[in-house]
C-alpha cells in the first residue's frame, strides 16, 4: 500500500540539533536544572564560608582555591547529571527515542552537550561568586583569567563521562549515590590535572610549564574518554 | 658493636614490624578469599544434595509426569477452541 | 529428568559443562586448575623464603664510614623494608593483569551477549579486587616506613587507591541492578572504562608536576640476579594462584547457575 | 493450524506474500528464566493480532522484541521481510508503538512533541503532517498547550498521533486501554478504526472482550510459551473463554 508520507532519514547533525533543541527548550521552559544547580553551588559556597572564616590568617586560601573550586564544580555537576535523565524516563520517552531509526550515540552527544552547557552556565555564576567571597584580599596573580581553560576542558570531560554514567545509573536502585560512587573515581585523573592547572594559574610564579602539561594531560583524558563513551554508549542505552 | 655497623643495621629493627605486617596482611587477604571460595562451593554442594533427594522423591511420586500431562492437555485444547 | 513436552527443547545450554546427574564433566582447564593453584602456592612460598635468604639487601643512605661484613665492604644502610618489594610488584602486576582479562571478557560479552562471558568477567574482577587489596596493604606498609606517615597522596599509592575504589564501584553497580541483561551490559561497560582509566590515572599522577611529590619512576633497574630469582618465583607464583582461584570460582559459579536452571524447570 | 512447521527459508521474495510478522523459534532468556520460550508465529499483512495471557506470560517481552526495543536471545524475527537482528534501524522505520506510557515530554506542547517525532523520523514537511494528525485526533485546539495539562484520554490520543507520524506498516499496542474512561476508550477505538486500513496491528491486553472484538488472530501465552493460536473465525467463543480461564489459572500457579 503506497505510503502516504515520504520519509527521508535526516543527517546525524540534524538529529543532534533536534535532540539538543528539545533539551534546551525543555530547560528554558522549566528552568529546573539551572535553578537547582545554581542554588546548590551557592550552598556549597556557604559551607566553604563556615569552613574558611574560622581559620586564622595563616591559612592561605589562595593555595586551596583551585581545589575548592573544582570540588564545588564536581558536586554541582553530580546533581545536574542525576536529573538529566530523570525526565527522559518519566513517560518512557527513552523508549520513544530508541524507536526512532537513528544511531543511538547521537542521543549521547546531544545529552552531553546540554549537560555541558548547563554546567558552564552554573560555573559562570559560581566562580565569580567564589572570587567575591574568598579571594577579595588575596594576592591573586594576574594570570588568573587563564583559569577559563582548565574550567572548560575539565567540564567537557565531566559532561561526557557523567552523561554515560547517568544513563547507567538512571536504571539502578539508589540512583544519585550510585552516580557519585562511579563518577568520582573515574574522573579523578581529570580532576587531579585540572586542580593543578587552576592552582598554579591562581597562585602565579612561573606557572607556564605546569599549566601547559596539566592542561595537555586533561585534554588527552577528555579525548580518550569521550571516544570510549561514544563507542560504548550504544550498548548502555539499549541494554 | 662498632658505631658504623650499628648505622648500617639501623633500619632493620624498626622496619621489621612493617615488613611482617605487610606479608601477614597479604597472605591474610588471600586466605580470606580462599575461605570465601570454599563457603560458596559448600553452598552449591549442599544445594545439589537437596536437589538430589527431591529428584529421587519426585521420580517415586510421579509429580513430574502430572506436569507433562497437564501441558500436553493444553496443547490438544488449543485445537478444541476452534469451531467443531 | 522427564522430557516435559514435545516442542520444549530440553537440551541444556551447550557451552560449558552439561550437568548430568550432578557429576559435571570436567573440561581440561578445570582439571589442571587445582594443580596450578598448588604449584603457585609452592612457587610463592619459595619466592618468599628466597627473598629473605639469598637476595642481598638494597643499599640505603650512606653511612659515615666503611665496615667489613663477611667479605664485602659495606658503606650504606641496609634497607630491610625493601623486602616487601618482592611481593609488592608481582601482586601489582597480577592485579592489573586480572583486570585486563576481565576487560577482555567484558568486550566479548558486549559482542556476543553470552552470559558466560559476563560470569567470567565478574570472577576475574573479583580476583583482581583481592590482589588490589594485597597491593594496598603492602604499599601502605612500605610507605609507612619509608615516609613515616600513614598516608601520603603519593602517585603510586593514590593510583592503587583509585583502582580499588573503581573495582568496588563495579561490584556496587552489579548489586544495584536486578535485570540480568542490564546488569551484565552496565557492568561490562564500566569494567572496560575502568581498565582504560587506570593507566591514565597512573600517568597523570606522575606527569603532573607537583612540588609535594617528586615524580619517581621506580624503575628498580639494576636488579642483580640473586634478586631476580625470588622476584620471578613470587611473580609466577602469584600468577598461578590467581589463575587457579579464578578457575575454581568459575567452576563453582557455573554449577550454581546449572542448579538455578534446574530449580527453575522444577518449579514449572 | 499446525504451529511449528513455519517455512523459514524464503527471505527475499517481494513483500506481497511475505508475512508482516515472522517469529521463528524465538526465546528470550533472563538469567535462568525463559521469559519467551521457543515461540513461532506468522501474521499476514493487515491482520490484527490480540495477545492474551496471565501476568508474566511474556506478552510484553514479545511485544518489546517486535518493537526492536529488546533483542531475542535465540531465534529470528522478520518484520515485512527485514530481519530485526541484521537491520534493526531499517525495521524501525515501519514500526509504531502505543503503550500505557505516553512517551511524550510533559513540559513540551503537543505540537512540539509531534514535531520532534516527525523531524526525527525525517517526515517531508513535518508541519503539515503534524497538523493533519492533530486534526485526526481532534486536538488541534489544544496543540499549543503543555502535555502536562492533558487528561489521560487526550494524552493517549497524542500518543497515537506520535506513533503514526511516520505512517508505520506495523502498529504495536501495549495495554492501551489501561487508565482510560469509557468515553476515552470509544474515541480511541474510533481513531484506531480510521487508521486500520492497510496496517498490521498487534495488541497486548487483559481486556478479553475489547481484544476479541477488534482482532483477526488470537494468541494466548502462558509462561512464555504459545498456549493457543487461531484465526478469529475459527474460534468457538465459549470454549475459548473456558480455556482462557484455565490457562490463566495454570499460568499464575
Amino acid at each position: 500500500m503506497a505510503r502516504s508520507v515520504q520519509v527521508k532519514t535526516p543527517s546525524t547533525f540534524t538529529e543532534y540539533k533536534i535532540l539538543l533543541g528539545k533539551d534546551l527548550r525543555r530547560e528554558f521552559r522549566t528552568k529546573e536544572m539551572l535553578t537547582s544547580m545554581g542554588i546548590y553551588s551557592i550552598l556549597v559556597l556557604v559551607v566553604y564560608g563556615a569552613a574558611l572564616s574560622q581559620s586564622s590568617q595563616g591559612v592561605d586560601v589562595l593555595q586551596m582555591s583551585g581545589g575548592l573550586l573544582w570540588a564545588l564544580i564536581v558536586f554541582t555537576s553530580l546533581l545536574g547529571l542525576n536529573r538529566s535523565f530523570e525526565h527522559e524516563k518519566e513517560n518512557g520517552c527513552l523508549d520513544g527515542l530508541l524507536l526512532v531509526p537513528m544511531d543511538r550515540s547521537v542521543i549521547f552527544l546531544a545529552k552531553a552537550t546540554s549537560n555541558l552547557l548547563f554546567m558552564l552556565v552554573v560555573e559562570v555564576i559560581a566562580v565569580p561568586l567564589y572570587f567575591f567571597f574568598f579571594l577579595t584580599g588575596a594576592p591573586v596573580s594576574d594570570s588568573w583569567p587563564l583559569l577559563v581553560w582548565p574550567l572548560i576542558v575539565g567540564t567537557i570531560g565531566m559532561a561526557g563521562i557523567g552523561t554515560l554514567l547517568s544513563t547507567i545509573t538512571v536504571n539502578t536502585r539508589g540512583k544519585d549515590v550510585m552516580l557519585a560512587v562511579l563518577f568520582i573515581p573515574l574522573i579523578f585523573p581529570l580532576l587531579y590535572a585540572c586542580v593543578s592547572a587552576a592552582t598554579v594559574v591562581l597562585v602565579g610564579g612561573d606557572w607556564q610549564t605546569t599549566y601547559l602539561t596539566s592542561l595537555a594531560l586533561a585534554g588527552g583524558y577528555d579525548v580518550i574518554m569521550l571516544l570510549l563513551s561514544w563507542v560504548l554508549y550504544g550498548y548502555v542505552i539499549s541494554a | 658493636m662498632d658505631p658504623i655497623l650499628e648505622q648500617i643495621y639501623a633500619t632493620i629493627l624498626p622496619s621489621a614490624p612493617y615488613v611482617i605486617a605487610a606479608y601477614a596482611l597479604m597472605w591474610g587477604a588471600l586466605l580470606v578469599y580462599v575461605i570465601y571460595a570454599t563457603v560458596r562451593m559448600k553452598k552449591v554442594e549442599s544445594q545439589i544434595a537437596v536437589l538430589q533427594n527431591t529428584l529421587d522423591k519426585a521420580t517415586s511420586t510421579k509429580t513430574n509426569s502430572d506436569f507433562a500431562a497437564q501441558t500436553q492437555e493444553v496443547q490438544d485444547e488449543s485445537e478444541s477452541i476452534k469451531k467443531k | 529428568m522427564a522430557q516435559t513436552n514435545k516442542n520444549r527443547r530440553g537440551q541444556m545450554p551447550s557451552r560449558g559443562q552439561t550437568a548430568s546427574r550432578g557429576q559435571t564433566a570436567l573440561s581440561t582447564a578445570d582439571k589442571i586448575a587445582p594443580v596450578i593453584l598448588v604449584l603457585g602456592a609452592i612457587l610463592s612460598v619459595l619466592g618468599f623464603v628466597l627473598a629473605f635468604t639469598i637476595a642481598p639487601p638494597v643499599n640505603g643512605a650512606r653511612v659515615d664510614g666503611i665496615a667489613i661484613i663477611g667479605d664485602q665492604m659495606v658503606g650504606n644502610q641496609m634497607l630491610f623494608s625493601q623486602k616487601i618489594f618482592y611481593f609488592h610488584m608481582p601482586v601489582a602486576i597480577t592485579s592489573f593483569l586480572a583486570l585486563g582479562v576481565a576487560a577482555f571478557y567484558e568486550i566479548r560479552y558486549l559482542m556476543t551477549k553470552d552470559s558466560d562471558y559476563d560470569l567470567k568477567a565478574h570472577l576475574a574482577t573479583e580476583v583482581s579486587l583481592v590482589f588490589v587489596v594485597m597491593v594496598m596493604f603492602s604499599g601502605e606498609m612500605w610507605e609507612r616506613f619509608e615516609w613515616g606517615v600513614w598516608w601520603t597522596w603519593d602517585p603510586r599509592l593514590t593510583t592503587y587507591f583509585i583502582l580499588m575504589l573503581l573495582v568496588i564501584g563495579y561490584f556496587v553497580l552489579r548489586a544495584a541492578v536486578d535485570d540480568p541483561e542490564k546488569r551484565a551490559s552496565y557492568a561490562s561497560v564500566f569494567g572496560i572504562i575502568t581498565f582504560i582509566d587506570v593507566p591514565i590515572c597512573f600517568m597523570i599522577t606522575r606527569l603532573v608536576p607537583s612540588s609535594v611529590h617528586p615524580t619517581i619512576f621506580r624503575t628498580d633497574s639494576g636488579l642483580s640476579t640473586e634478586m631476580m630469582i625470588p622476584l620471578m618465583c613470587a611473580m609466577f607464583g602469584m600468577l598461578f594462584i590467581s589463575y587457579g582461584l579464578f578457575r575454581w570460582r568459575l567452576r563453582t559459579e557455573r554449577a550454581q547457575e546449572e542448579l538455578d536452571r534446574m530449580k527453575q524447570t522444577l518449579d514449572e | 493450524m499446525p504451529a511449528s512447521d513455519v517455512q523459514t527459508d524464503q527471505a527475499t521474495d517481494q513483500p506481497a506474500d511475505q508475512p508482516a510478522i515472522l517469529v521463528d523459534h524465538v526465546s528470550k532468556i533472563f538469567g535462568s528464566r525463559r521469559a519467551v520460550d521457543d515461540l513461532s508465529l506468522s501474521i499476514p499483512h493487515g491482520a490484527f493480532l490480540s495477545i492474551f495471557g496471565p501476568n508474566g506470560a511474556g506478552k510484553t517481552t514479545l511485544l518489546r522484541m517486535l518493537a526492536t526495543l529488546s533483542r531475542p536471545s535465540e531465534g529470528r524475527i522478520v518484520l515485512g521481510g527485514i530481519d530485526i537482528k541484521e537491520h534493526p534501524e531499517q525495521a524501525r522505520e515501519h514500526v509504531g508503538l502505543i503503550s500505557h506510557r505516553s512517551m511524550l515530554y510533559d513540559d513540551l506542547t503537543a505540537y512540539e512533541n509531534l514535531m520532534i517525532a516527525a523531524r526525527l523520523y525525517g517526515v517531508e514537511n513535518p508541519d503539515a503532517r503534524v497538523r493533519k494528525l492533530l486534526d485526526a485526533v481532534e486536538l488541534s485546539h489544544r496543540s499549543m498547550d503543555v502535555v502536562r495539562t492533558f487528561s489521560r484520554g487526550m494524552t493517549q490520543r497524542i500518543s497515537i498521533a506520535r506513533a503514526l507520524v511516520a505512517d508505520p506498516d506495523l502498529v504495536l499496542l501495549d495495554e492501551p486501554y489501561s487508565g482510560l474512561d469509557p468515553h476515552a476508550v470509544d474515541v480511541f477505538d474510533q481513531i484506531i478504526a480510521t487508521v486500520r486500513e492497510g496496517r498490521t496491528f498487534v495488541m497486548v491486553s487483559h481486556d478479553m472482550d475489547k481484544g476479541l472484538a477488534a482482532c483477526s488472530h488470537v494468541l494466548v501465552m502462558a509462561r512464555g510459551r504459545k498456549a493457543a493460536f487461531a484465526k478469529k473465525e475459527e474460534i468457538d467463543f465459549d470454549a475459548f473463554s473456558a480455556f482462557y480461564k484455565k490457562t490463566v489459572g495454570m499460568g499464575v500457579a
